[in-house]
């Protein structure tokens, strides 16, 4: 947790100079000319001229009191400006995860247990695609698609009517309707993986003997199947949860800039480009928790479904 | 510990006190919780040209035992003294891994799996010639040579050389290891369950070839098994280990016919004997076998010991000669009359 | 391995593929036809021109001129085949001067059309925003971003190998150290990592060092995956009783290595790498089409795309997204190959 | 096909005959089991010994007809012969029923229990032992999940497991080699099968382990009267254990007959070179063993003929590699498959 605060503050410190060069460009871009005292000014207000450690030490500092700081481009408080994206990117996040589950599970099962069949064939086949199509090249097409074969734009998470209207059922409903495709496109990938994941543990489980044990016992095939192998071939797919979460976010940050969805996405980008330190430095450092936390939840959930682990120590 | 009482016999090998823990790590940080007491405070010695065999079951050490010998692990503590080829005694246990080399060359090992012990991608030369290659012995056309001679020592046909072990059987690749193994022409060889992994057919021709190779190389066996007909086919004296230690160790013959440690007698009945007219009463041990990493006190055995008395659950008993030649260690040794399998 | 490799046809079909991408990769300036700077305002976004092989049942590769209208209502230039218009495609034709293998200098090019004023002038997929010929443009996008697959994973290998050989060969303290990096590495999801690091290079760079700047960044992930490959063979292998063997029989540390260890796994770094260039290819394409990868003047597919971005152009011009071709063969490519290469690696798989 | 071993006592409660498994894979065809055939003694224990590849597994493993992929039963019949006990007296042949319908299923299990090499691999490691018990009682009795856990405390404590109640909702890799082999034999004897397969029920396990479960198996034996067939490359366990004994050689029995008769008298030349080579704990010290020459072919290339004749000390040219012997009763009992017995 630690390590991920100082990468996040290492990263956005990188680009050289600072947001204030940044202003200073925009402003002679418009025309109008700030001073080096003005500059000066700007920096002591914000912090920026101190040197990079107490730099670092005050932004953790405001961040453990609940204080992201400023978003310097929109001049409002990070937490202001990320609010709704950061819960929308969740959603999306999620959405996409739950697609990746309901999908992978039953194909990478049926793949295990009809090995070399047509359908595993097909499986194997598209699940290889899942993973060569770049997510933003897959949003690319469906959208040229969309537009093309049903003239709908299909990007956003909410029709143009209601993107600005206060949540209510309606948007609720609207958000819905838009959500399948960006999890789609999101989960595909993760998808492809997983059902290979599955595939393959749980080909490994199917020649245990427990197995066959359970099938010389009088098992029904669907009951020795489900009940065994599958529950045994599961418990590394939940690791995978782990590294899923952060790998389907930051998916989502190219994904939502094709689609313009209104996730952190795009913010982050325009955020990087402008060197808004505190806004970049905010949904890094969010990120970066989210991963920490899904490892977390990973391990919980291991624990929780492997009694191995549950029992290691305790003998 | 005592001589063997047989005067003109040399000692190859003189292990004394040899001790090996494993530690338990456990948890996030790998904290030290306990250890293993794998090899536990165990003394023997081997003669030159004869076999001794450790037998024991699953955990007793008696492969820990063998890899401490070989320095293939580093013991905890205790000396190994080896006689090497030109007369001087060196502590294998205590000598510094660089110094090792040389001492390789003398002691070699046979291991138990056929498969994993020869690497699938080297052929047969590549394999037996290792050795040679390693320590710089002969130019190519004598390694070539040897590593025929070998091949053709263990029964195998010399244009074999260039397949790979993938080609042999299990029997086949163990003639292969036992091969590498003589490539140096060592005086000791460890042999880790050689059979144990081969079909019953197989044994017995595996087993004729160490015999063989014994008398006409004059080699020295320390031979590490679980079976005990096996041992009895091969072995001058037998060490049996239970739990790290050994409780017993005896002349072949005598430890058969007449066991002096109650483990030792229950072990030898357990055997299943091939012939359904000796059905005899077995002695089935109650319980399962002490964890090393948290043995019983007193003697090791005693929760599972018939004979077990007050002071077995106190003392631990020490390795005594009660007979020459005849080591046990049980506090009731030399008044209780064991059963042994006759001939 | 090679004859288990062999039985897998995907993969071969697949290893063939990958070879011819790579010959256009050596022979992009051969292969386009024009400069992939050479832009006209006059001929933005022209739609690809079909060549047609045939005339009057002969064989005259042709394709047809377009003239160009302003719809008076949308003030979009449209561009129409005319029939009549027919512009003859040379084989090994003259066209711009560059060095073949970057050694020979010659002017000849696969095709083109010699000798014929600029309106009449080939297309093969249409031109871009600025009018410059997508074909010719896609051949060097293809240079560009399959050696930044190639230099990447080179240097993920180096560094991948070296520290995961440390790791699992020598263990205890490095070994920890080297793990912890690679856990947090891992943990950080890897797009913001690359684009934070990415927007942190300064404007003013040319292209070349931003070419090796990108590599650099999308490499910092890749190795630590061929790391824990390392570390884990070296692990395993260590437990086998060959190894043991070999020690036994007087095999020096590094004879052990590089004749037991090494081979051993050999084959599991080749598919391993295999499988890393495509990841490395999608990364480039990636950072690239969000702007902060290769930047123009640069020509990487991800920059080609990057033109594709908007829905709007695209529905006008669809021909932008056909970069995007390429990058989905290439990568199924690698793909099956490194999926073959890592079937036929395991000895002991079924 | 002519009957072995059929001496007065009731009808076997198993006749395999002419049996044929076979496994296709890319490479070739290996004839796992090959024409196998053999009965097995009501209330007996009868032993199937054999070296590796001989098909003794398989052969446990057609009978309950879970042979996997790419293997198959491609001829021969299993008749298993039920009494009226269960409720569904008669004949059937195993070999003729869909390996996954209702009637073999119910069958697995309820006539028919397996037991394995690998106890700890046998249990699923993520349910605790109780479960799976539990589970196949419910599977073939039609009782509550409160009656099933009764009985399967019953069981475990049948078996020796100290204190059952709690190890019933322990998991497998919590219990010792020997306690898991107990419950393996508890789980397979819990809806009170006839037969009991052990596959090679102690080869994972220490000699003293072993000794507890072999009287293990002979005490259930004798309490509840059901045939043990028990395969084992191990002569000595046949011995300590076996009343009729099948020898079988690359897929075939080579011979059949009581156990005294194969330890004592045995006729097949394969059988007395397997008896001659075994290591024995009465033997000399330091003897050289008689050996079998040469080594079991390799699956794909199967000898002609009888499958031992390349190494057989009796070898007679132009016989034994040309036709196949059969399985035929010699004298008054073991049934012997072996041209010096029968000449073709």
């Amino acid at each position: 947790m630690w390590a991920v605060s100082v990468l996040a503050f290492v990263i956005i410190q990188l680009p050289p100079g600072d947001y204030i060069t940044t202003y200073i460009a925009q402003m002679s871009g418009s025309g109008s000319f700030v001073s080096a005292q003005e500059a000066e000014a700007l920096r002591q207000q914000y912090g920026l001229d101190q040197p990079l450690y107490v730099q670092y030490l005050r932004w953790m500092a405001m961040i453990l009191q609940g204080n992201f700081g400023m978003a310097l481009e929109y001049s409002r408080p990070v937490a202001e400006v990320i609010g709704d994206r950061l819960w929308l990117t969740m959603v999306v996040s999620v959405a996409a995860i739950v697609f990746t589950w309901l999908v992978a599970l039953p194909i990478g099962i049926y793949s295990a247990v009809r090995q070399y069949s047509l359908g595993d064939y097909i499986a194997t086949f598209v699940g290889f695609i899942g993973l060569a199509v770049p997510s933003f090249m897959l949003a690319l097409i469906l959208m040229y698609l969309g537009f093309t074969l049903f003239n709908a734009n299909i990007g956003g998470l909410f029709s143009d009517e209601l993107a600005e209207a206060p949540w209510g059922l309606a948007k609720l409903w609207d958000l819905t309707k838009h959500l399948p495709l960006p999890a789609l496109i999101l989960g595909l990938a993760g998808t492809a993986q997983l059902i290979r994941i599955m595939r393959a543990n749980l080909l490994d489980e199917l020649g245990k003997p427990y197995v066959v044990t359970a099938r010389a016992r009088g098992l029904p095939e669907s009951r020795v199947i489900l009940k065994y192998p599958v529950r045994v071939a599961l418990n590394p797919f939940a690791s995978t949860i782990g590294y899923l979460l952060p790998y389907v976010v930051s998916g989502s940050i190219i994904v939502s800039l094709v689609l313009s969805l209104p996730t952190v996405g795009p913010l982050l980008l325009k955020a990087l480009i402008a060197q808004d330190m505190f806004l970049a430095g905010t949904i890094v450092l969010l990120l970066g928790v989210m991963t920490v936390i899904g490892t977390f939840l990973s391990d919980l959930l291991l624990l929780w479904i492997d009694p191995r682990i549950r029992f290691e120590g305790k003998q | 510990m005592g001589g063997l009482g047989v005067g003109s016999s040399v000692r190859l090998l003189d292990v004394k006190g040899l001790r090996k823990f494993f530690p338990i790590r456990k948890g996030f940080l790998k904290r030290e919780v306990g250890q293993v007491r794998a090899v536990d405070d165990v003394s023997f010695h081997v003669e030159k040209g004869e076999t001794l065999s450790l037998v024991g079951e699953s955990g007793c050490g008696k492969t820990t035992t063998a890899r401490c010998i070989l320095r293939a692990i580093t013991p905890t503590s205790g000396q190994t003294l080896f006689r090497g080829q030109d007369g001087s005694v060196v502590d294998v246990a205590s000598l510094p891994k660089s110094q090792l080399r040389p001492l390789r060359r003398q002691m070699q090992m046979i291991f138990q799996d056929p498969f994993s012990s020869l690497n699938p991608r080297r052929t047969l030369f590549d394999i037996v010639a290792e050795p040679l290659v390693a320590n710089e012995v002969g130019t190519r056309q004598e390694r070539v040579d040897r590593v025929a001679e070998l091949l053709r020592l263990v029964g195998l046909r010399p244009e074999y050389m260039r397949r790979y072990p993938h080609a042999f059987s299990g029997g086949q690749r163990q003639r292969i290891g036992i091969a590498r193994a003589l490539a140096l022409n060592p005086s000791l060889i460890v042999a880790d369950e050689p059979v144990s992994a081969l079909d019953v057919s197989v044994q017995a021709q595996i087993l004729n070839l160490m015999l063989r190779l014994q008398a006409q190389l004059d080699l020295t066996y320390l031979f590490v098994a679980h079976d005990l007909s096996v041992v009895k086919h091969v072995s001058d004296r037998v060490a049996v280990m239970y739990v790290g230690k050994i409780v017993e160790m005896a002349e072949t013959q005598r430890l058969f016919t007449a066991p002096r440690h109650p483990y030792t007698e229950a072990l030898l009945s357990a055997v299943p004997k091939p012939d359904p007219r000796l059905r005899a009463h077995r002695i089935v041990l109650e319980g399962e076998v002490a964890d090393a990493a948290n043995p019983p006190s007193g003697c090791y055995f005693h929760p599972r010991c018939r004979y077990a008395v007050d002071a077995c659950r106190q003392e631990t008993p020490r390795l005594e000669e009660i007979e020459p030649g005849h080591f046990v260690s049980c506090h009731r040794a030399r008044e209780l009359t064991l059963r042994g399998v006759g001939q | 391995m090679w004859w288990r490799f062999r039985k897998h046809r995907v993969a071969m079909v697949s290893t063939v593929v990958v070879f011819l991408f790579y010959l256009v990769v050596i022979c992009a300036d051969f292969l386009a036809y024009s400069t992939p700077l050479a832009s006209e305002a006059q001929r933005s976004l022209l739609p690809p021109q079909p060549i047609h092989w045939f005339d009057g049942g002969r064989l005259r590769p042709h394709v047809y001129g377009l003239a160009g209208r302003r719809d008076p209502v949308t003030f979009k230039r449209v561009y129409t085949p005319d029939p009549e218009k027919k512009i003859l495609v040379r084989f090994f034709a003259r066209g711009f001067e560059y060095h073949l293998f970057g050694l020979i200098p010659t002017n000849r090019h696969f095709i083109g059309v010699e000798g014929a004023p600029a309106e009449e002038t080939l297309f093969v997929l249409g031109t871009d925003e600025q009018g410059r010929d997508v074909w010719s443009r896609l051949m060097y996008g293809t240079q560009t971003s399959l050696t930044i697959g190639l230099v990447g994973v080179a240097l993920s290998l180096i560094l991948g190998v070296l520290l995961g050989g440390i790791s699992g060969l020598y263990g205890g303290v490095m070994d920890t150290i080297i793990q912890r990096v690679i856990e947090i590495l891992r943990s950080i999801p890897t797009i913001p990592l690359w684009m934070g690091l990415a927007a942190a290079l300064p404007n003013e760079w040319t292209t070349m060092q931003i070419y090796f700047a990108i590599t650099l960044i999308i490499s910092l992930v890749g190795w630590t995956e061929l790391a824990r490959v390392v570390r884990g063979r070296f692990l395993s292998l260590r437990e086998e009783d060959f190894v043991m063997a070999a020690e036994l029989a007087g095999c020096g540390q590094m004879r052990i290595i590089f004749t037991h260890l090494v081979p051993s796994f050999l084959s599991h770094i080749i598919a391993a790498t295999t499988l890393a260039i495509p990841a490395m290819i999608i990364s480039e394409t990636s950072l690239s089409f969000l702007g902060l990868g290769l930047r123009p003047p640069a020509i990487s597919w991800g920059v080609l795309l990057q033109q594709a971005q908007n829905v709007q152009a695209l529905a006008i011009s669809p021909w932008l997204l056909i970069p995007s071709i390429p990058v989905i063969i290439v990568i199924l490519a690698f793909n099956f190959m490194g999926d073959g290469l890592r079937d036929a690696a395991d000895p002991y798989g079924h | 096909m002519v009957d072995p071993v059929t001496d007065s006592r009731a009808a076997p409660i198993l006749s395999v005959r002419d049996l044929k498994t076979h496994f296709f894979q890319d490479e070739g065809t290996v004839r796992a089991v090959d024409g196998a055939s053999f009965d097995v003694p009501r209330r007996k224990t009868l032993g199937i010994v054999g070296e590796s590849g001989c098909g003794k597994s398989v052969t446990a493993r057609s009978i309950l007809r879970i042979v996997e992929r790419p293997g198959r039963i491609v001829g021969g019949s299993i008749l298993l012969r039920r009494d009226a006990g269960n409720g569904r007296a008669g004949e059937v042949d195993l070999a003729g029923l869909d390996p996954a319908g209702y009637e073999m299923r119910q069958i697995r299990g309820g006539d028919i229990g397996l037991i394995f090499q690998e106890p700890m691999t046998s249990f699923s490691p993520v349910h605790t032992v109780g479960n799976q018990i539990i589970e196949t009682i419910q599977l073939h009795q039609n009782v509550s999940v409160e009656a099933a856990r009764l009985k399967a405390t019953e069981m475990l404590h049948l078996v020796g497991i100290p204190k059952p109640e709690r190890r019933l909702d322990e998991y497998a890799f919590q219990l010792s080699g020997g306690l898991r082999q107990r419950a393996m034999i508890a789980m397979a004897l819990s809806c009170g099968p006839r037969i009991l397969i052990a596959d090679e029920p102690t080869t994972a396990l220490d000699v003293t382990t072993q000794a507890q479960i072999l009287d293990l198996l002979r005490h259930l034996q004798d309490r509840e009267g059901m045939t043990i067939i028990l395969i084992t490359h191990n002569l000595g366990v046949v011995a300590e254990m076996c009343d009729e004994v099948v020898v079988m050689y690359l897929g075939r029995v080579v011979e059949q007959g009581p156990v005294d008769a194969i330890f004592h008298a045995p006729k097949h030349p394969y059988t007395q070179a397997l008896l001659r080579s075994i290591p024995s704990i009465h033997a000399t010290v330091r003897t050289e063993l008689p050996t079998i020459a040469g080594s079991i072919p390799h699956p794909y290339n199967r000898p002609s003929g009888c499958p031992f004749h390349p190494r057989c000390p009796d070898f007679m040219p132009g016989t034994c590699d040309r036709s196949e012997p059969s399985l035929r009763p010699v004298e008054d009992g073991p049934g012997v498959s072996c041209f010096l017995y029968h000449p073709a």
